[in-house]
């Protein structure tokens, strides 16, 4: 089994008939994710390459049995979607929106914290159990179905770490991208604790970057409780403080962040950290052994 | 976006945050007026500009007589300052801000962040004031209060007794009384206008029990300025580099960097992850440039213009792993902006992804001269030559 | 604290809620300038009273011409009006609000309320506007929707939509954002101003689309008026009984009811079962009287004052049980008021708890008559002995 | 074993050198409560009665393992008085206030939710384990230690029952005021859980009052998993609708909190309910047995 998302996932798209929802909704159903209605206020009734408008997020759940959502909104209504998605009764909710003050953020924490819905990102590419669905914007193709689990703060570099991945042999069973904002709805440790009990997963890659701790949280975590092998890299070591690195969270501000912590943090838990991003995949093949190729 | 000083302490002062008496001039002619306005002596002299670590660099000066505030404005305004923050060119100063000389009891610090493991504001207190704080951090934990802030309830008078009672010794009840208040102002401030960071350093306690802010730091969440367009007017560009001031209009990321490969790459972590390969190819990259994932192509054309109006750059690499971003779109853009400028530079270019066919055949139809990359590793080779080759000439 | 319907509307207009063109008047001098001033016809007379179900008794009348209006005034202004809630005697109308009659093309119902069972203020909503809503309740549930509102990020857009979206047929997209227009601001409202209860029975749609509330019922919570000092302006005392009026002077919890034995008691809860027992006793309560945990010996004996002051009293129980209260407070007060007034019904006591000897030596050392309850049960007994013997007489 | 409250408990009052404050405190160290520690803010480092009074809960907490506290504030700064003490870790906090808005009580319960304190009150007389300790304002004497719990939404009414109890040779485990507002912290529910799972609590007195629907609430509870007797009584059932009965929380509105309701549920649970208030003590005793009354 994948995590979080498979083949019977019932998805709900909100924010369907922007452009960037309509584009990325039928790439999702070409790759074979069940989305069963979508979300327009105002375009209720609607239809959609097939798939029913609605005007709530409610409805959909009602009406369709919708229990995971796909968030295309723009930035200042992106919070108050997530909000619809969770009180909805939404189990699995992935925010794709870029550019989400922090503030909202800060309150979407607080509402969810009363819920049990999980909230992946925002600033993020989605989640992907290979073969079964995939629910978000990342490009199918270069994933194949297998015994790697893979967490990751980024998009595009973790189309590069995947696209190795696929390369060498190394299929997935679920890649998550958790986003590049200060404030994500959910953790490395968060998605760790479920690679730990899914049968499916060999190993992990967790790809991080400068800004913030949730690597050396990580790092404690895999010490203490995870039993699987784990290679992690970190994206911006060369960066230099005090400047945003395109992502709203990877900044090294108040002498937190580093690379260089992260990388020792990991190490010093035992986690291989891969220096060149060039060869992840052939030291992927390495560590995680013959046995994790064969899905 | 980042707010001069005397920028932060108008907003203190409308917020019921006290601040030095000041006044701010631009040119030097003004100086002997603000002397007359402004109860001194002794007054303090203070360089605008957003790099940190200016009093060590002597943007700030204490001056006595009025002629002593004209020779400091004098020694700052038009002149560039270099601080530890700003590189070895310095930064411009433009404006000076003159301000009264309080008598001094106690300097404390006082600021308030996002604690992003909590996911809340904390507001952090010490009274250790004046200080570095990452210092002090360092090397006195026990020094550093904090309060999380519950967001249903804001900030509650608790949250200000348990950072107030917690100074050794204590201040005296009119003093406990202000910093109390200026704590619960500047939790409104900082929520209601979509603060990153508020940091009052020092935050000081007067001989006669007032409690004022002595300088003020301030940044604004960009990606909340949709709703705080008031604070538009009070960006200053003067403090950007030209270069990163284009790609801002464009919405492109850009960064400008020491070294001299150029790289322009969609995605931040890839983007990150690049400059780390050129590192360790043994090169410098001269930026950061993500595109974005949902780049057109003029957006494309533009970030390549940028890259080459550096003069330094000496080889511009390519990464792009197509997922929104097509790769077509991204081969035209390139080709159209190379067809605008004269590329006098290696180009190396890796593409991967969504329609990678037919970007390859778009750049090999062109005229245009590059070099492929099969992949990052491939890439951080080519890279690697190109600059021994430069070097060798 | 309740409002009228003209201040609710006032505050309202000032929070973007929109109301009807209206002007209040308090005699019928002013009503046929008010006609020319507010458009019509046609125009809707409304008397202003606390008391609900005020259609039906004949307060809110529909004017045709000018004539109709100062006719629909002068039925009102200085009248009783008696109405389900009023009591047989009715209430005084000395306010009337008119206003434009609209084009009405739906009406609506919406209120906010505190959901205690889930401690958060809830939006009501239903498409079964101008009706009772208790009615529609019972009846037809499927058409009452509800939005609990969370209150760390209060009343979010989708909040609105849930209950817009949930109207059958759907709103045109003009109405619809004025209704959730309207929601918003009504949080605002409710939750700026303390409110217990905001009430708009109906919320119309005009035929041009527009949202509008068309009656407006508000109360405050009593115990927020410490921080809502400016709506303090706004009790209207001349719809208060007058003793609950003096009641309230000194801190009394005094509520007026039809029966003839009067009660003095310590404790809400306590007090509501006494008057439980004096009806199982076969007797009915004049009043509710709480003198409260802390109450003083001037406090007694004004509440002692109040109870005589109603003619209709036959008799008192006073039943204390002494805890922060102390039983020789309550006798001295007692005592105190019997001074100086003449008590010319039985009493009956009963004391227990804190200090309850020292209580009963008191009394038993004035010149005092009253009746010894040892228990309740017994001074249900003696109250039922003391109503037949009245009835006898 | 009483609940919540026994002799091991190390009590703060909040509010100590208050008039309301400082007498209770008296009248609690007299029943022999163990008070550790006061707070008044500005007034860190004074002594009142020998107890020592801080500047705040948390240095109560880390300086004398306060672990109860009990909240004598006026009604505007009380709010923030309880979330003082749920941040400071106190784990049982019984706020005596009365009139706090209820805009206020939306707040603490929203900020109490991610904690694990237990809010009695506000608006109530307090919670006494007779023998063992007293927190609030209730007069010990006529308390005597035995085996039927007592939950309550009134104070004098409570003082009425428990005097009847004690008279009939009836001790108590524990009696706790929930409070009269229409907001409180704890339900009848949260304490019938606890005394189900105490062994000292043979039978349990639930007072209940018109306004809201938490006897209501408490039926289903019993009927559906509560298995020792309770005896009911509901104050108001003369109460007019739509006026408020003393209490913020005792008033009929919107046609719901009736007493004859409540009655009715609570029949309809199987439970006792007692109409006449004068002889629920001899009710008590038939329906508790004779067991009950030995300690």
């Amino acid at each position: 089994m994948s995590i979080l998302l498979n083949s019977e996932s019932r998805v709900v798209i909100q924010g369907i008939t922007g452009r960037e929802g309509a584009f990325h909704t039928r790439q999702m159903i070409a790759y074979g994710t069940k989305i069963v209605a979508g979300v327009t206020p105002g375009k209720g009734g609607q239809e959609f390459e097939g798939i029913t408008v609605f005007n709530t997020v409610r409805a959909c759940v009602q009406e369709k049995g919708a229990d995971v959502s796909c968030i295309f909104v723009p930035p200042p209504f992106a919070s108050d979607a997530i909000m619809e998605a969770a009180s909805a009764g939404i189990r699995l909710i992935i925010c794709i929106t870029e550019g989400i003050p922090v503030l909202d953020m800060v309150k979407v924490m607080a509402f969810l914290k009363d819920l049990d819905a999980v909230l992946i990102g925002p600033n993020c590419p989605g989640i992907i159990s290979p073969g079964k669905a995939k629910v978000g914007i990342m490009p199918g193709p270069i994933h194949r179905e297998g015994n790697i689990g893979v967490i990751s703060r980024s998009g595009t570099l973790t189309y590069e770490v995947v696209d190795q991945l696929t390369r060498v042999g190394l299929g997935q069973s679920t890649c998550i991208g958790i986003g590049g904002d200060p404030i994500v709805g959910s953790s490395f440790i968060d998605h760790l604790k479920r690679f730990r009990d899914d049968k499916q997963t060999k190993g992990v890659i967790l790809i991080g970057e400068i800004g913030g701790t949730a690597e050396e949280e990580a790092a404690e975590y895999i010490k203490a409780e995870f039993n699987k092998p784990v290679i992690a890299f970190i994206a911006g070591q060369t960066a230099p403080p005090g400047r945003r690195m395109g992502h709203a969270g990877a900044i090294i501000s108040g002498g937190q962040g580093k690379a260089q912590d992260k990388i020792e943090a990991l190490k010093r838990a035992g986690i291989t950290v891969q220096m060149n991003l060039g060869t992840l995949g052939r030291t992927a093949l390495e560590v995680m052994g013959q046995d994790t190729a064969r899905p | 976006m980042k707010l001069h000083e005397y920028q932060a302490k108008d907003i203190f002062r409308k917020s019921g945050i006290p601040v030095p008496l000041g006044e701010l001039i631009s040119s030097s002619d003004q100086a002997t007026r603000a002397t007359q306005i402004i109860p001194g002596p002794p007054w303090v002299v203070k360089a605008q500009v957003h790099a940190g670590g200016r009093g060590k660099a002597g943007g700030v000066k204490v001056a006595h007589y009025p002629y002593e505030v004209v020779t400091a404005v004098e020694s700052m305004l038009g002149k560039p300052l270099i601080t530890r923050q700003t590189g070895p060119a310095g930064v411009t100063v433009n404006q000076v801000l003159i301000e009264e000389g309080l008598e001094i009891e106690r300097e404390l610090y006082l600021s308030m962040v996002i604690d992003r493991a909590e996911s809340v504001p904390a507001m952090i207190f010490s009274q250790a004031g004046g200080m570095d704080i990452e210092e002090v951090a360092a090397k006195s934990p026990h020094l550093i209060l904090k309060e999380h802030v519950d967001t249903s309830s804001g900030w509650m008078p608790y949250n200000g007794r348990n950072l107030v009672y917690g100074l050794n010794p204590l201040p005296s009840p009119t003093a406990a009384k202000g910093l109390m208040h200026v704590m619960a102002n500047l939790y409104k401030v900082f929520v209601t206008l979509d603060c990153s960071l508020v940091e009052i350093n020092p935050l000081v306690i007067t001989k006669d029990g007032r409690v004022i802010a002595l300088d003020a730091k301030m940044s604004i969440d960009d990606n909340a300025m949709f709703r705080q367009k008031e604070l538009l007017s009070l960006d200053d560009p003067r403090e950007k580099d030209p270069l990163e001031q284009m790609a801002e209009k464009y919405n492109l990321n850009y960064i400008r960097l020491d070294g001299n490969i150029g790289a322009m790459v969609n995605g931040a972590g890839l983007a990150m992850a690049t400059m780390d390969v050129i590192k360790m190819a043994g090169a410098e990259p001269a930026n950061f440039l993500d595109v974005g994932g949902g780049a057109n192509e003029e957006m494309i054309t533009k970030g390549f213009e940028i890259i080459l109006k550096d003069r330094r750059v000496k080889a511009i690499l390519i990464n792009i792993f197509g997922g929104i971003l097509r790769c077509d779109v991204l081969a035209r853009g390139v080709v159209a902006a190379a067809g605008r400028t004269n590329i006098r530079v290696p180009l190396i270019v890796r593409l991967e992804g969504t329609n990678v066919e037919d970007g390859r055949e778009i750049l090999k139809k062109s005229d245009l001269k590059f070099l492929v990359a099969r992949d990052l590793s491939e890439a951080a080779e080519l890279v690697a030559q190109q600059v021994s080759k430069t070097e060798r000439i």
